[in-house]
């Protein structure tokens, strides 16, 4: 199946290993990514708070030119990306006053043809060819974590249960993990705040590592390169402001699904993690499983 | 040769200051047919009357037109005066010449040539009125009440004592209803069932209620004043007649851990059982779904215990056939269980239970004969949280509806826990506190101020399970919007109030419309609040909307007063505007083709299919027919109807035709 | 043609039915003429080519036809439509009417049951033809008084001999709005007036019931275009009501139901 | 008077249901506003009771403009007859616009019996905007020789 495929800026540099990782896994589950030419910034959290037509014009511009591409859908991995994007496509289609308007400033024409569907929503369907290829399953107890646009506002996404998601955890069981019935999958993590104020980010993705740490998970599950960048580049400053150390890997959820389909630390760009990923010896095979096959 | 007599009214100088009258009198006595022509000052005085009266009688008129002020302010009391003159009071016409004249136009030639138009129009109208006589509907005193919860033995009760028989069916196998389940009622903390049993008790032993518990309407066909229902009693499995409520059948009876529907699911009930110990009638039910002898032909220990031989197991359903002259639906309603929460853990957690079942817990008749326990572990619990508008007010939750007696019973629940748990720390999540209603105010400042209720304006995001505590994670609005985390053992959730689960496919059945939410539409909002759109059929109770004991009741009272009117009269006269398909010579019979493509334009369901039929019983045709105990005039159908074989007495093609040609 | 004859001969011989309606040679080449066929060898007469236009469920509702008995009725697609929104009406029986519908390559469906127009006639293409179409949008797109006079000057034509109303399956009325006279809705004689009133009752009584048959304008010995009346309505009622008289035997009346948020933009 | 230039004044056959526009009508003088003499109302039960071919006939007898008026979506004395008029409205206009029939010259309204002043509103308004367009001509009237309604015996 062939699809649009728009990474976005995060995925090219602070998230490259999701990128990897989706990239490297796309294939198993045949699925064609088509990058869409000459995309742009999604205008998330500055354009969107600022300037209204312009936080409308950014994802407006990608959109067309998925269009044009003839895709019917594109698949946007960030979160933060896929509900710019998302809204971007709801709001032009509910006004046409409005869609108008953008189109002649973006100078491209947009109809609304090309949907935008996230990872989840990709993996979703995959779930049963994952579940028939899993060569190695991922057989860790772990705990999915949504955090915020995934499946919030309601309106917007495709989630069955907005305040009570199941879909990741649908995923990583198909992969053989054990989802973890949790508290915090759908808390913020402070993304927004990553730069300005990591005081308050610590406490906010403190309580998520530390519920999920201590009810027993292996991994942290994401799906969203702000929410990682929040769990694993900012543990120090987590377990500075907690006084508590976390053995705790935060995994995309294309790097655990690639682990269960059998590919390499390498190719998943697991070493790019500021928390090493490494398991306790248990149940599961380890990471490198591959080698030993 | 009609004989019109035309008069015409100054009111005083209302319509005389601004219409020439005497010109318009005289411009009238110049129109064909018209007999007689005079203006006077008050029309509507006695002497104004007089003058039509009078000229009934000595010009042999055949139709009379008032030109004065709107027919909705006096045509009754012009028609009233023809017919005291001898004249058919449906041969009077009003033109309306102050309101929609003389009030509202300049003193200008102009005027008074409109008021010659708006009475010449009349003239040719009335010209073309038939006598009509109101239509008289036999009624059958008898009435039918839907449901036995306070709603229902409140208008059962207050028709039967007026002398009327009454049919009260009742779903369950015992009356009661929701306010059977209740522990103490507020603003008054006297007890539910002390107050509620002694009504059933009445309700059981009044000479004129018949009693069908366990029973269903299976059907209502007619229309007011003439209804048949069809109710379904559905098999007890023993023989109400010879039971004597003895209960050695419940004591014996080996399967036990049924989850009881009384209790909201926190206690169990056997298979053969009766829902609770003030039961009306106290007869025991077989739950043939549980019961071991039906589940495996073996058993029958309640036979063997049973001192009357009252078990009957291949008893069947029955069902019985009433005619009816009016029908009162107070079909109650239901809660939501915590199971429609996802962030309230979806059902999962033991110890987040819903306000009925709180009630249960309150109660000292319920599983922990009143302790307030967690159903869990049986702990007492220290700190309790109740949520306020959980799924009310929530349009995420596709309830937009306030269910209007959280607010105060939260206040009661948090009381009650505090009065019995005296160190326990009761906290309350609001969004409003409604209170609207005596003394709910000073109620729930009681909770707040002497039983030292937290109240925290927020809501709440979560709750969570952990280290055998349940964390409630909200925010306090109020205090600089903070996040607020409370440790729990029991979280009540005042869930939202909804109607019965089958709300819709009764009034589906009963042809009686309902919202989007599935409540049932009152037939006005302000004016008409216990009546149907249906005439013969009220309301009453949470069937309609939410609303607390004291309102259900009120309304059901209400309903019956309506009920006792409508009972008042050995026959209904109805104002004779209605629609009428018209009848010819055989071979036709009727311009109707019998399409019936009106049935559905009707919003009254009056339109009927009469076959007609020859001698020996042959169909020649089906032709509507409007039921004129239904009809109420609108006219929709007539001006569906392609052939013009529907017509609406009163405001016939003819006649509006005619005032059209005459303008 | 001549699988058409064999199904009429088949049914007829075996007393599935008692008179086969279809069409017959006209008086010229280019006509075409319904005829009742009764015995097998009858059917040697039945034909079917593109002048078998007249929409032949018109005559189940004469009495004369009626008292035939069980028939067989010789269909096209609007034919079919037309036996479905009778049997919506309430003017047609199921079982009374065997269907034989013609394909465009010849091919006949013999329909016994309504439950079978229904599964039929749900796969037939739907729409107007090219030549409709741009007629009714060049009309459409007439500056207002040029289309005010031209349907004035069509219906100046109009000589009020009821053809439309005859050739029409659904205008089955006992008696027409025309034979009413009290009041007299339209006057009997031919004027502009009355002449406007009538196509415009005819096509409003039409409205969301009409199966696009077209037999009320080749009916009309004027030659007007009176089913562009009945298209524009039927294409209003089918955009604003979801109205599609004719595919099933469900009473569905767009003019006899609502929804609380139909459009009402030119309502103040 | 008759050396003045007189204004056309248009003749307006207004269609209104008894329980909200007439009411409203009614209120309307009530409270003593004023507005054109130009109306001329026909009382019916209800807008579901407004037959189409009656919109006709008031044309053909001379009718420069036609309101239609009646109970807000939902307020129907009837409750439904509103909902059920504004459909055949719906299907009429469209009719009437192809056929030519200037629908400048019919005006739909809902107006309640609380609505007195919209009243006043609406006839002014549609009296301003027929005497613009002047008197409809083109719409052909009832001949003087078409037999009138049998009268009563």
């Amino acid at each position: 199946m062939k699809l649009g495929y728009f990474p976005g800026c995060s995925l090219e540099s602070s998230a490259r290993e999701y990128n990897e990782s989706l990239q490297a896994v796309a294939p198993l589950l045949d699925l064609e990514l088509c990058e869409v030419p000459d995309w742009n910034c999604c205008g998330a959290t500055a354009a969107h708070s600022l300037n209204h037509k312009l936080a409308l014009a950014l994802p407006a511009r990608t959109l067309a030119l998925a269009e044009r591409a003839g895709f019917d859908e594109l698949l946007v991995p960030c979160s933060a990306c896929y509900s710019r994007l998302a809204a971007t496509r709801r709001d032009l289609l509910a006004n046409e006053a409005l869609r108008q308007e953008i189109t002649s400033i973006i100078e491209l024409d947009y109809v609304g043809s090309t949907k935008v569907v996230s990872v989840v929503d990709v993996l979703g369907r995959a779930a049963p060819t994952i579940r028939a290829k899993a060569s190695v399953p991922f057989l860790r107890k772990v705990a999915c974590y949504y955090g915020c646009y995934l499946t919030r506002p309601a309106s917007l996404t495709t989630c069955a249960r907005p305040e009570d998601p199941q879909e990741m955890e649908a995923i990583v069981a198909s992969a053989g993990a054990t989802p973890l019935d949790w508290a915090f999958k759908i808390d913020c993590c402070g993304a927004a705040l990553s730069v300005s104020r990591t005081a308050t980010v610590a406490e906010l993705a403190g309580r998520i590592v530390a519920d999920a740490a201590e009810r027993g998970a292996e991994a942290l599950v994401v799906a969203c390169p702000l929410c990682h960048t929040n769990l694993d580049l900012r543990r120090p400053a987590i377990e500075r402001h907690r006084g508590v150390s976390y053995a705790l890997p935060v995994l995309y959820i294309t790097q655990l699904v690639g682990l269960a389909l059998g590919l390499s630390e390498r190719a998943l760009g697991l070493h790019r993690h500021h928390v090493p990923v490494r398991f306790a010896p248990g149940a599961a095979a380890p990471a490198a499983a591959p080698k030993e096959n | 040769m009609p004989r019109i007599g035309v008069f015409i009214c100054h009111c005083g100088e209302n319509i005389g200051a601004t219409v020439d009258a005497a010109a318009v009198a005289k411009a009238a006595g110049e129109l064909p047919g018209v007999v007689h022509a005079v203006d006077y000052k008050y029309m509507c005085s006695d002497p104004g009357q007089n003058l039509i009266k009078e000229a009934i009688r000595e010009k042999k008129l055949t139709g009379v037109v008032v030109g004065a002020c709107s027919p909705r302010m006096h045509e009754p009391t012009f028609r009233r005066a023809c017919a005291e003159a001898g004249l058919n009071a449906f041969l009077c016409e009003m033109a309306n010449l102050r309101e929609h004249c003389s009030w509202v136009h300049e003193k200008l030639p102009e005027t008074t040539e409109k008021a010659i138009d708006l009475v010449r129009v009349m003239v040719e109208k009335v010209k073309r009125n038939r006598p009509l006589f109101p239509i008289n509907v036999p009624i059958t005193k008898t009435a039918l009440v839907l449901g036995g919860g306070i709603a229902g033995i409140q208008a059962a009760l207050d028709i039967a004592n007026a002398g009327h028989p009454v049919v009260l069916v009742e779903r369950e196998a015992s009356i009661g209803g929701h306010m059977a389940q209740l522990s103490e009622t507020f603003p008054t903390l006297d007890c539910s069932q002390c107050i509620l049993t002694p009504r059933m008790v009445e309700v059981a032993q009044h000479p004129n209620i018949r009693l069908y518990t366990y029973s269903e309407l299976e059907s209502l066909e007619g229309f007011i004043g003439n209804f048949k229902a069809v109710i379904r009693k559905k098999a007890r499995g023993i023989d109400e007649a010879t039971c004597t409520g003895c209960g050695a059948c419940i004591q014996k009876c080996p399967t036990k851990k049924i989850p009881s529907e009384f209790n909201a699911h926190l206690g169990h009930r056997t298979a053969i059982y009766v829902p609770f110990p003030q039961a009306v009638p106290n007869k025991p039910v077989i739950d043939r779904a549980h019961c071991t002898y039906y589940r495996t032909g073996k058993c029958k220990l309640c036979e063997r215990v049973c001192p009357t031989k009252a078990l009957r197991y291949d008893q069947e359903d029955l069902l019985v056939e009433v005619a009816v002259g009016a029908v009162v639906v107070a079909t109650g309603y239901e809660v939501k269980g915590t199971d429609f929460f996802p962030e309230y853990g979806y059902g999962r957690y033991k110890d987040v239970i819903t306000g009925l079942q709180f009630e249960r817990l309150a109660s000292a008749s319920g599983p922990t004969l009143g302790a307030i326990r967690r159903p869990s572990d049986g702990q007492v619990p220290e700190t309790v949280v109740f949520i306020a508008c959980a799924g009310s007010r929530d349009p995420a939750k596709g309830l937009h509806y306030c269910s209007k007696i959280c607010c105060m019973y939260t206040a009661k629940h948090a009381m009650l826990y505090k009065h019995k748990v005296h160190h326990g720390r009761p906290y309350v999540f609001y969004m409003d506190i409604r209170a609207g209603g005596k003394m709910y105010e000073e109620f729930v400042r009681r909770a707040i101020e002497e039983d030292q209720v937290s109240y925290i304006r927020g809501r709440v995001s979560r709750i969570y399970e952990k280290n055998g505590k349940l964390i409630v994670k909200g925010v306090d609005t109020l205090l600089n919007s903070r996040p607020v985390e409370i440790a729990a053992d029991l979280v009540v959730l005042a869930t939202a109030m909804v109607p019965q689960p089958d709300a819709e496919a009764l009034a589906q059945k009963m042809k009686i419309s309902y919202d989007g939410d599935r409540f049932l539409n009152e037939a006005h909002p302000k004016l008409r609040p216990v009546e149907m759109n249906t005439a013969g059929i009220f309301v009453a109770g949470a069937c309609q909307a939410p609303k607390d004991i004291p309102e259900t009741v009120a309304q059901a009272s209400g309903a019956a007063s309506k009920v006792i009117g409508l009972f008042s009269k050995d026959e209904l006269s109805r104002e004779p505007v209605v629609a009428v398909v018209n009848r010819t010579a055989p071979p036709l019979f009727s311009t109707c083709v019998g399409c019936f493509l009106c049935e559905t334009a009707c919003p009254y369901q009056a339109i009927e299919r009469e076959e007609i039929k020859d001698r020996n019983g042959n169909v020649l045709k089906t032709v509507a027919r409007v039921n004129q105990g239904v009809c109420q005039g609108c006219g929709t159908c007539v001006a569906l109807c392609r052939s013009k074989s529907i017509d609406l007495q009163g405001f016939t093609n003819e006649q509006v035709f005619a005032e059209l040609v005459a303008l | 043609m001549e699988a058409l004859r064999q199904r009429a001969r088949e049914l007829l011989a075996a007393g599935t039915v008692q008179a086969v309606l279809g069409y017959a040679a006209g008086s010229e080449p280019d006509r075409a003429r319904p005829c009742f066929v009764r015995t097998a060898a009858e059917a040697d007469g039945l034909i079917w080519n593109e002048h078998c236009r007249q929409n032949l469920a018109t005559y189940l509702q004469k009495p004369e036809v009626r008292a035939l008995g069980r028939l067989a009725l010789v269909a096209r697609r609007s034919t079919l439509r037309a036996l479905l929104q009778l049997a919506a009406e309430n003017q047609l029986a199921d079982g009374r009417v065997v269907a034989l519908f013609v394909a465009d390559d010849g091919a006949v469906t013999e329909l016994p049951t309504l439950a079978a127009i229904e599964e039929l006639v749900a796969r037939l293409p739907r729409g107007l033809s090219d030549a409709d179409r741009q007629e009714l949008d060049r009309i459409a797109a007439l500056p207002l008084g040029e289309r005010q006079a031209y349907w004035a000057g069509e219906f100046a034509r109009c000589i009020k001999c009821y053809a439309c109303r005859a050739a029409c399956p659904l205008c089955y009325c006992a008696r027409c709005i025309t034979e009413a006279n009290q009041p007299q809705w339209i006057p009997v004689s031919s004027d502009p007036l009355g002449n406007l009133e009538w196509n415009i009752a005819r096509a409003m009584h039409l409205a969301g019931r009409c199966v696009d048959c077209g037999s009320c304008s080749d009916a009309c010995p004027e030659g007007i275009r009176l089913d562009l009346l009945n298209h524009v309505l039927a294409e209003e009622a089918r955009t604003q009501f979801g109205a599609e008289p004719g595919y099933s035997v469900r009473k569905d009346y767009a003019l006899a139901s609502f929804k609380p948020d139909d459009k009402q933009e030119y309502i103040r | 008077m008759e050396f003045a230039v007189s204004a056309f004044e248009p003749k307006l056959v207004a269609f209104v249901c008894n329980w909200c526009t007439y009411a409203g009508a009614d209120l309307t003088g009530t409270s003593r506003i004023k507005y054109a003499p130009n109306v001329r109302l026909i009382r019916l039960p209800c807008t579901g009771r407004i037959d189409f071919m009656l919109l006709l006939q008031a044309f053909g007898k001379g009718a420069d403009g036609v309101i239609v008026s009646g109970c807000h979506p939902g307020d129907c004395h009837y409750t439904a007859g509103n909902f059920h008029a504004r459909r055949r409205w719906t299907l009429f206009r469209r009719l009437l616009d192809f056929v030519g029939v200037d629908l400048r010259r019919v005006h739909f309204a809902w107006v309640s019996a609380a609505e007195g002043a919209k009243w006043a509103e609406l006839v002014n308004d549609v009296k301003t905007k027929i005497q613009a367009l002047g008197p409809y001509d083109a719409f052909p009237k009832r001949l003087d020789g078409r037999p009138q309604p049998a009268e009563v015996a």
